[in-house]
């Protein structure tokens, strides 16, 4: 009953946490910034190989220094790949509980989340893209884990398209909390693949025995640093989202009296 | 005459429903034959893109992929069409109206809709043998092939039941059920095609893929099943 | 004696748009109610929320005792309901449609009940065509036997006139007086005369509120009339 | 004010119902999105489908017929979709209201339609390039693709046209035109696709098998694309 | 002065079933015509083929002197039509829609008279937007607006009033009352009283064929109602 009433209250404007979105956005950017130079300047190249320009040799193999430079994608594409599978947990979790309570915050909350995820899950395509090329040479594969992400992509974009297709606002909000709910289930398929079918060329460090410390500290930062940038962005986007909600809310109000 | 009512059990319930769809397939025949047509076009215009190769393309390598892309495109079809007709005459809502669990409304079409798609399986499956692998000599446990096929088919049309329930209500249903279906069947599509193409192929440690894939096709089967069971009411209430 | 309907503070929202708001009735057995209101006034979004089609958003509503929320599959057992649509499968016969909710609703002799009922709106010469074929008046009067095959208590009219013939409407009013004995109905109406002719309550809504609810008796036919009209004139809403 | 009317030049009532369907589409951006997505769908299902091959297959030899397949599928739902809006609210009776010769609105319906198919066409082709290409390296005169998807663009969306005019009156909308529509224009698709193919691949002698089978396939434009005019009084008007 | 509306044994067959059978009329210019008769009579088939959307199996029918058979298109100039459908898309909002067939018409000043016709229907605030978004009374009444936009001589109306609220009805009646001088209406309708009082002519249909036809002189309100009981009374055909 309290949920109820709540739930076509005025939606409410700020909370405590909008206090500090803004300088986690800020302390997010300055952390990948650091992450960024620490990845060229401190983090060394692969099993302390130099980069000057030769081809080095690393576990039997002739690796070229452009291949030693593109390794530094790394310490942001799976940083980022990683808060774009907590976005979407996120929002699932706010679907499901939005479903038990039909309080339409949940549903703006699930829905911001998403955007997060798809801003994320954008910037993962584009970096392991880039390692794509550097790394195989292709622009390209059908490889199991770049397949299953893509398609993670496409849900997330249905989700939105759904969203763009129903008028009826409850029927909009439940339907896309069981679709973002379904979503879910492709993350840790998505996640497993790698581990599951082992012709897939996609690296797994947990199984290639880990990284060194300065790896793992750089790895670190720029994890932190994505994490609080996610989690600012969500905040100020909900915010913004929210407050609109309210204007029109109070707007239509008025036009009622 | 009073009228006494006794709540009916779950099963007849579920009977009732099942027969209704039955009933108006037998007298329209319109599922099976469009679904057929179909899937023959499909058929047709594969046969058309493949054999534009000079060179002899190793057709078994990628008849299982070909296989299930042909199902996909079938049962979007038949989906979309299973739910126009419990929407036309605002049909869903009488049954709404009746008491009984949601979910049985549920189980019922998606049950429809597994028959219905074996029933095209049946006619297309020995098509496209015809079409692409006469000319070749599939793996000898061919026959295995069923496997994949039953698992592929009672996922599909059991997420498809769910998501054809949401997209009736949108606008553009079309599109938005292939949006919605194509991405969330992809797992149990790729682990489908794996197995019926290892098993086509019929290689040396065929099972060694056929078996795992067909494991992990029947364990999405789960999950996506209960699931769209769990949620379904509240996509039909919606 | 039990009221048939009794609503608390009834509420739905739509988004940002209250299209029932705080709507408390008490409609007692036997009684029938008709809805009148312009063009968006909410009648049809109460009408699905008594009949269990819609959940409020707020309130309570009871029905024959028995909470919406509660125990909606309950109190579906009594309700039921005619709509613009018929609810008929059209590539079923009359036979087959009627059957299918006979033996959902769990009708003790579908096949006696089924027959009586196709009786009752003069179709069992029919009843082997398919519903496709029917003409408009016939298939309103399937949808009628459709909606008293499980002998409901209270039976809820959406318009039910609309585009019918003056021989059609004959059909039609004659068949509901005949099942009025003991039953509750509820009718939403843009033909004030008919529905308050009819009607022994009635209520008059306007963007979602309550403007006058109460027994015929309250009512005077010309101040209602007003009333009606002035309400009607605030426009689509 | 009095009203004065002046029958306007068939080419002005060609421009006013062209820029009505391109109003429509920038309002709602419905027909590109759905194309493009479903279009970008069965770009992915092809790919896991020929992903499976445990070999390295030649791409290069099955992309023609992939490109026009998917081209084929994609049309199809627009052309379902694109009379569906004028038959929404009665449309198409408004305009055959308005004395104007019928064929002007065949003609504003199949550009609309030929704009938003190459609309789509200019996304997907660098996807399918992006998805199924540049692991492989392609003839060098790539670029000449355009000429056979130009000539088979145009001739799909006109008989697409006529064809969605006669089947968005029928039951069974969908399978209705794809089973007229796939036949009809198998003869086009097969030349475009033999055209593309030859490109693609850039073998030696190439050019022998591409000038040909695009003449045959304008040759195909041409003709249909006359009869679906002169047919297309009888088809609008039953 | 000429006839505004001539038909010669005016036929139409679908299948084997003749819905409009050998109907002749003459209806001259500044005329009312209300018809009349049961669902499945023929009414909108005929009204079909008078404004030339339907081609009569056999007969010949005249619109302003202009054979319909030979000249369509010119007919096409005199004819405005209300159905059911609004004819307007959905995704367009009310001013590309009316500009859309003015401009289709060749109006002279299109912009200028989609003002007036705006206004005329009290819908110039909300000109900019999208149809999707208007209630059914606002949508009816740009469909009114995109009727007479060509300035029709002659402008047929299948059942106006279905679904409207008494003050959407009011608001049509007004509209059209304004637009009655000089120009020829045909309504086909089921509310006879309404039917009756506008109209200068009326024609009853049942099966297809004419039952009485006349200026509205010849008719006796009493009469004519006991006889359109009766033919509504011979049932759906
Ligand atoms: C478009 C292409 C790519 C996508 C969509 C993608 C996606 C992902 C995702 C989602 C993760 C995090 C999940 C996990 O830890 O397993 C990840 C991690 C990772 N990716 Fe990628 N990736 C792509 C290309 C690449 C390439 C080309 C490489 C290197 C050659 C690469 C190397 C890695 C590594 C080393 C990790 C960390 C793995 C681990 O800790 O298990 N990725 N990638
Ligand atoms: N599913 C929905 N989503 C959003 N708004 C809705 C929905 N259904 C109804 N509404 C809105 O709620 C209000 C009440 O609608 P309702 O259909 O109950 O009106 P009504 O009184 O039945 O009108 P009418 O006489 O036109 O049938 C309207 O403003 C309508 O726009
Ligand atoms: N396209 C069609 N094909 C076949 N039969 C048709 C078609 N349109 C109408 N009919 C038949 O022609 C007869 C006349 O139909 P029409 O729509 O003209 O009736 P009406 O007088 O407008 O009835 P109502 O009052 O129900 O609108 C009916 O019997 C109908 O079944
Ligand atoms: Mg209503
Ligand atoms: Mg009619």
């Amino acid at each position: 009953m309290a949920n109820a009433k709540k739930s076509h209250a005025l939606p409410e404007g700020g909370q405590w946490p909008d206090a500090i979105a803004f300088w986690a956005v800020l302390a997010g950017a300055v952390l990948t910034t650091i992450g960024f130079l620490m990845a060229f300047l401190y983090a060394g190249p692969v099993n302390g190989a130099s980069v000057d320009g030769m081809p080095e040799m690393i576990g039997g193999q002739m690796v070229s220094s452009k291949l030693l430079l593109s390794q530094k994608i790394f310490y942001f594409h799976m940083p980022v790949a990683i808060v774009s599978f907590g976005a979407l947990a996120f929002a699932g979790y706010y679907s499901v509980r939005f479903l038990m309570t039909k309080n339409q915050r949940y549903d703006t909350c699930a829905k911001v989340a998403m955007e997060i995820s798809l801003i994320f899950v954008v910037c993962t395509m584009i970096t392991g893209d880039l390692w794509t090329r550097f790394e195989w040479g292709v622009w390209w594969t059908w490889d199991p884990r770049l397949t299953t992400y893509l398609i993670l992509m496409l849900i997330i974009i249905a989700y939105f398209v759904l969203r763009g297709f129903i008028d009826e606002p409850e029927r909009r909000s439940i339907y896309s909390a069981v679709v973002s709910i379904i979503a879910l289930v492709d993350v840790p398929i998505c996640l497993m693949i790698t581990r599951m079918i082992p012709s897939s060329i996609h690296p797994v460090v947990l199984r290639e025995g880990g990284m060194t410390g300065d790896m793992g500290m750089t790895v670190g930062v720029c994890m932190i640093g994505m994490i609080l940038l996610g989690f600012g962005m969500y905040r100020l986007r909900f915010r913004q989202v929210r407050l609109a909600q309210r204007v029109q809310a109070l707007k239509d109000e008025l036009e009622e009296n | 005459m009073s009228v006494v009512l006794k709540t009916p059990s779950t099963f007849q319930q579920y009977k009732t429903l099942l027969r209704k769809d039955l009933e108006q397939e037998f007298r329209t025949k319109e599922m099976i034959t469009s679904m057929g047509i179909y899937a023959l076009l499909v058929l047709v215009v594969f046969g058309a893109a493949l054999g534009q190769t000079t060179q002899a393309l190793d057709l078994l390598q990628v008849s299982g992929g070909l296989l299930w892309t042909l199902i996909v495109f079938t049962s979007l079809l038949g989906l979309n069409r299973s739910f126009n007709h419990e929407k036309e005459q605002g049909c869903l809502e009488g049954i709404l109206l009746v008491p009984l669990d949601r979910s049985v409304i549920f189980l019922a079409k998606a049950t429809s809709n597994i028959l219905f798609l074996l029933a095209v399986e049946v006619i297309t499956v020995p098509l496209f043998y015809f079409f692409f692998l006469t000319a070749v000599t599939p793996g000898e446990s061919f026959w295995l092939l069923v496997l994949p096929l039953l698992v592929g088919t009672i996922g599909m049309a059991g997420i498809g039941t769910l998501l054809s329930t949401i997209t009736v209500n949108t606008r553009g249903k079309d599109v938005m059920l292939a949006v919605l279906f194509v991405p969330i069947i992809f797992p149990l599509l790729f682990a489908c095609a794996s197995a019926t193409t290892a098993i086509i192929v019929g290689a040396e440690g065929a099972m060694d893929v056929f078996y795992p894939a067909l494991l992990l096709a029947a364990g999405y089967d789960v999950i996506m099943l209960l699931l769209s069971w769990v949620l379904y009411d509240f996509v039909i209430s919606a | 004696m039990q009221a048939a309907i009794t609503t608390k503070k009834l509420s739905k929202v739509f988004g940002t748009r209250k299209a029932v708001d705080n709507i408390s009735l008490e409609v007692p057995q036997g009684a029938f109610l008709s809805i009148f209101g312009p063009n968006g006034a909410g009648k049809t979004t109460l009408l699905r929320m008594l009949s269990t089609l819609s959940r409020p958003t707020s309130g309570t509503a009871k029905l024959m005792g028995i909470d919406l929320k509660e125990d909606a599959d309950k109190a579906r057992e009594h309700i039921g309901l005619i709509s613009h649509n018929s609810m008929l499968y059209p590539d079923l016969t009359a036979e087959q449609n009627l059957l299918l909710y006979a033996q959902l609703y769990g009708v003790q002799n579908p096949h006696e009940r089924v027959m009586e009922m196709l009786e009752a709106v003069e179709l069992k010469h029919r009843r082997l065509d398919v519903v496709r074929t029917f003409s408009r008046g016939m298939t309103q009067r399937l949808s009628i036997a459709r909606a008293l095959i499980n002998d409901p208590d209270v039976v809820f009219l959406d318009e039910p006139y609309s585009g019918l013939d003056p021989h059609a409407v004959e059909i039609f009013d004659e068949l509901i007086a005949s099942q009025r004995e003991g039953r509750t109905f509820v009718m939403v109406s843009h033909d004030l005369q008919k529905g308050f002719d009819m009607c022994t309550h009635a209520l008059v809504l306007a963007r979602g509120k309550e403007v006058a609810f109460g027994p015929k008796e309250e009512f005077e036919f010309g101040a209602f009339s007003l009333l009606y009209r002035e309400t009607v004139g605030m426009g689509v809403s």
